[in-house]
């Protein structure tokens, strides 16, 4: 289902992975929610690669699980293995969460905008919706509590990420500029990982801005599969980091052995 | 006086235009043969609270039962939409009253602390709060000394629990094994009256050995009905996964309007007994013993 | 330590423990406190007796617990032989009791009011005491959250009942009246059982309102040894009805028999 | 990197004029070896935060350590007052800030759940909130669409909380056995940094093979200190209950100042290792093996 990257010995999938990892700081604590295979991959490399302490509770649960594979939900026990703590969700995570005590969560929409908001609640009028989505979940909650939040998505075109958002189920950066912080939220969306490139946030406004692009991505391709304006950096974009051999190894081998991340594509 | 039952009668218990609540986390530990039950005794106008739920919201949709669904979110992850849900709210059969998860536990909680409302920075800066404008149920505050903003979750009355468990003793006694790790306290803590359905009756002398693994007290949970595997087609870690095969044909079938009523029949609602269910889907029981 | 009963075959820490225990009606759902032996006997003697349903929680912690014996310290583990749930003070206790489902509780104080008030905190000005107590711990939780308050004392005398407490530190009925209603507080104080007599509490005013007399014990000796106006009532006191022989019995041999309840006198 | 470390270290790394919660309950589950350290190590103007305590208290306001004590009740039940507390607290040498058990956990909760404030009824109509009418820490509010009165909790910062539990291993993972049943999670869930005395650590295989008993994840617990019988003279459920002989050996010796001094410095302070306490109040320490 996944495509190769135009010169790099991996495909897309594994290129958002490996990406998703290095972005994961020695003192990330994460969690995960649904439909969240790239971060979890991602978490798990990064573990087993620069950040030995990072910390995981898979499902929200789990602490430090080391599954042998990863199921079809990340939501389920199949994840679990190899836990220190199972812990309970409205009286350990809750807390946990609330105070920021986890500090990293990753989540994805059906829309995205330009800030970092996302929505995952209906396609059109809210009171009469061409499709009606899942619904928030715990974006709504998690976006104003975790100081790190990262974006992903494998569908980089102009439905996913557009202007303006038929409902905005999940706050990124909200308004832009120093929304977040007049509401009295930590931190904020740092990165959105594509399939097509890699984009941080402009500092004052929020918005997202090119960061890398992908081996054979050129910034017009961006941009044109985009329904916002992208902000450029000034100079040169770089192109997205080659996942080495070794992280490619151990991804196959150890993390996600059965491809569940292809499940995203 | 036991408070074991059959989840035929335990359903039966259960007057039409209740407001029920449902356990598990989406493909997790959910009620489904209390569930099945309800959509078999053809009860209408329910309105489910259900904080992040997928197979027993669309089950109860699809038999028309549902008047309102107060949710943070339903689906089969990465399985798909729920369908019958999804076109039940398109089609307006069905009204969604929209909160984000943490939103639904603080009215939850309100209830059950009988507090006016509990504080959460949950929905803040999203477009849940403006749907609950004119009602209040939640509503953005501004802390005075602070000025820090805040949402205020308004009681949420729940008239029954539904949740599904291990292990019950006659009293109602009630464990999770090896521990409870989803949300259900919240539901069963600001519900009238709790239904567990269980994976076994256990004798009061298994609690009294492990007094620490007791999830529910006696005083908290109304009525047992045994129901082994009565959580499938999802989980009841660590007795079984949830399965993803019946999560795939229900939903492919549901593609075509005829095709799911002969499915939801022959499949969900026609088997007269859970063991029957069990039967047709092609479940050994042996696993939860 | 403690006196006979005048004409009962018990004495009167026998006494107040059966009058506790009668009070108990088998929809109990009790737990205790600190230094709370009368109670703790009285649920325990209840439940083998007339409220076989009765829940105890033992500490707030152990429900249904079903000690050999009482020890010295009723927020101990010591009382938590045979219980059926070992629950958590954070997540379920205080659950249980904010929202009363736990509904019975009893406390003392080294003051009490006529309204059935407590102060456990200071004797004499809060700033300067002349003595200064534990202070209130649960009961200003509690008095306000659970609907049926009962209030003892051992130590029936014009020091103990007041006109004025120095501190208020639980509520009972407030200010009397509708004040617990006006606040959105449920029930209230349902009876004070002391060595002299047993108080209710009046409907209108919810003031002390003498409920029957211990034998030898006289109205006026009440009224002398209280430093309240005590509420008479229409007709003649009644006696305190007298233990039973199985009452006693069970008491004894089973619920207290190393007599943990004279700790109280 | 290793979080385990001596009791003589973990007590050095709290500051004077810190703000410091003491976990357990009454005569149940306190951290008495890392305060024993703390006194011997004459620590000057901390601020206590003690929901339900005792000896802990007395301790260290005997050992002049004490600013200010935030507490619900400091006492020893039934075996009398707290002596050294009820005297300073008369005198006017240590301030003591009242609130009820759930005002205070109200407060606790405020701060870890970054909320400016937690409701509660606790405290109504008592003379406990007119205490802190100057300051706002606690405050009676009125719900505007309700009418109904409920108490607003302000945060209350914790530089570190000490607890005291069975095991943990070097990564910080923490369990209390069977489970924790009172409400030391509160405070840690509070607190900056946590200090956790442990009967013993363990190999954090311990950890994985039953994760349903884990108190406390790694990233909640920074220090880990070994003492076995950590608790004594308080209790530490379900390994060893508390002395009586002690309580009331030490309320006797308080009578006197002199007395008191003696017992104090031969009892407590003067023996130089923890083991050596326990020597001399002869405890055996067999029982938390």
């Amino acid at each position: 289902m996944s495509t190769p990257v135009l010169g790099y010995d991996c495909t897309i999938d594994e290129l958002m992975v490996v990406t998703f990892s290095r972005a994961m700081a020695n003192d990330t604590r994460a969690f995960n929610g649904a439909v969240s295979f790239i971060p979890v991959c991602g978490y798990l490399l990064a573990r087993r690669t620069h950040a030995p302490e990072l910390v995981w509770g898979a499902s929200s649960i789990a602490v430090d699980a080391d599954p042998d594979e990863i199921g079809d939900s990340t939501l389920s026990d199949s994840l679990w293995g190899g836990a220190s703590m199972l812990s309970n969700s409205p009286f350990d995570f809750w807390s946990y969460a609330q105070g920021a005590r986890y500090n990293t969560f990753a989540f994805r929409g059906a829309q995205m905008d330009a800030y970092g908001n996302v929505n995952n609640t209906v396609i059109g009028p809210y009171n009469a919706p061409k499709v009606r989505l899942p619904g928030g979940g715990g974006m709504a909650d998690l976006g104003a509590m975790i100081p790190r939040i990262y974006l992903w998505s494998s569908t980089h075109d102009p439905r996913t990420f557009v202007d303006q958002l038929h409902f905005r189920s999940g706050i990124g950066w909200g308004d832009g500029g120093d929304h977040r912080e007049r509401m009295g939220m930590p931190g904020g969306p740092q990165l959105c990982i594509t399939n097509l490139c890699v984009f941080d946030f402009e500092p004052s406004s929020k918005r997202m801005r090119l960061a890398s692009l992908h081996p054979g991505v050129t910034a017009e391709q961006v941009q044109d599969a985009t329904g916002f304006e992208v902000v450029m950096p000034d100079g040169d974009v770089p192109t997205t980091a080659e996942p080495t051999a070794e992280e490619l190894h151990i991804l196959r081998t150890e993390v996600d052995p059965t491809s569940a991340r292809l499940r995203e594509f | 006086m036991s408070k074991v039952t059959t989840l035929e009668e335990a359903a039966a218990s259960i007057p039409d235009g209740s407001t029920v609540a449902i356990g598990g986390l989406s493909m997790n530990s959910a009620p489904m043969a209390l569930v099945r039950e309800l959509v078999r005794q053809q009860k209408k106008d329910l309105d489910l609270v259900a904080i992040v739920s997928g197979m027993a919201v669309d089950w109860l949709v699809a038999g028309g039962c549902v008047r309102r669904v107060l949710a943070g979110l339903v689906s089969f992850e990465g399985l798909g939409l729920a369908p019958n849900f999804r076109a039940a709210v398109q089609s307006g059969q069905v009204a969604i009253e929209e909160y984000s998860e943490h939103l639904l536990i603080c009215r939850l909680q309100a209830q059950s602390y009988n507090l006016p409302f509990m504080p959460t920075k949950a929905g803040l800066g999203t477009d849940v709060l403006g749907l609950h404008a004119e009602s209040g149920a939640v509503r953005e505050e501004k802390d005075g000394p602070t000025g820090e903003h805040y949402v205020a979750c308004t009681r949420l009355p729940v008239d029954v629990a539904l949740v599904h468990a291990h292990e019950a003793d006659e009293r109602g006694n009630t464990r999770v094994n090896p521990k409870l790790v989803w949300m259900d306290n919240e539901i069963v803590n600001a519900a009238t009256r709790t239904v567990a359905s269980v994976e076994r009756v256990v004798d009061t002398a298994a609690f009294t050995a492990e007094p620490e693994r007791t999830t529910y007290p006696r005083f908290m949970i109304d009525t047992v009905a045994p129901a082994p595997m009565g959580a499938y087609p999802c989980s009841s870690f660590p007795d079984y996964g949830h399965d993803s095969g019946f999560f795939t044909e229900y939903s492919q079938a549901a593609r075509d309007r005829e095709t799911f009523t002969q499915f939801f029949q022959e499949r969900v609602l026609g088997p007269e007994t859970w063991e029957d269910f069990l039967a047709v889907n092609s479940v050994a029981t042996g696993a939860s013993a």
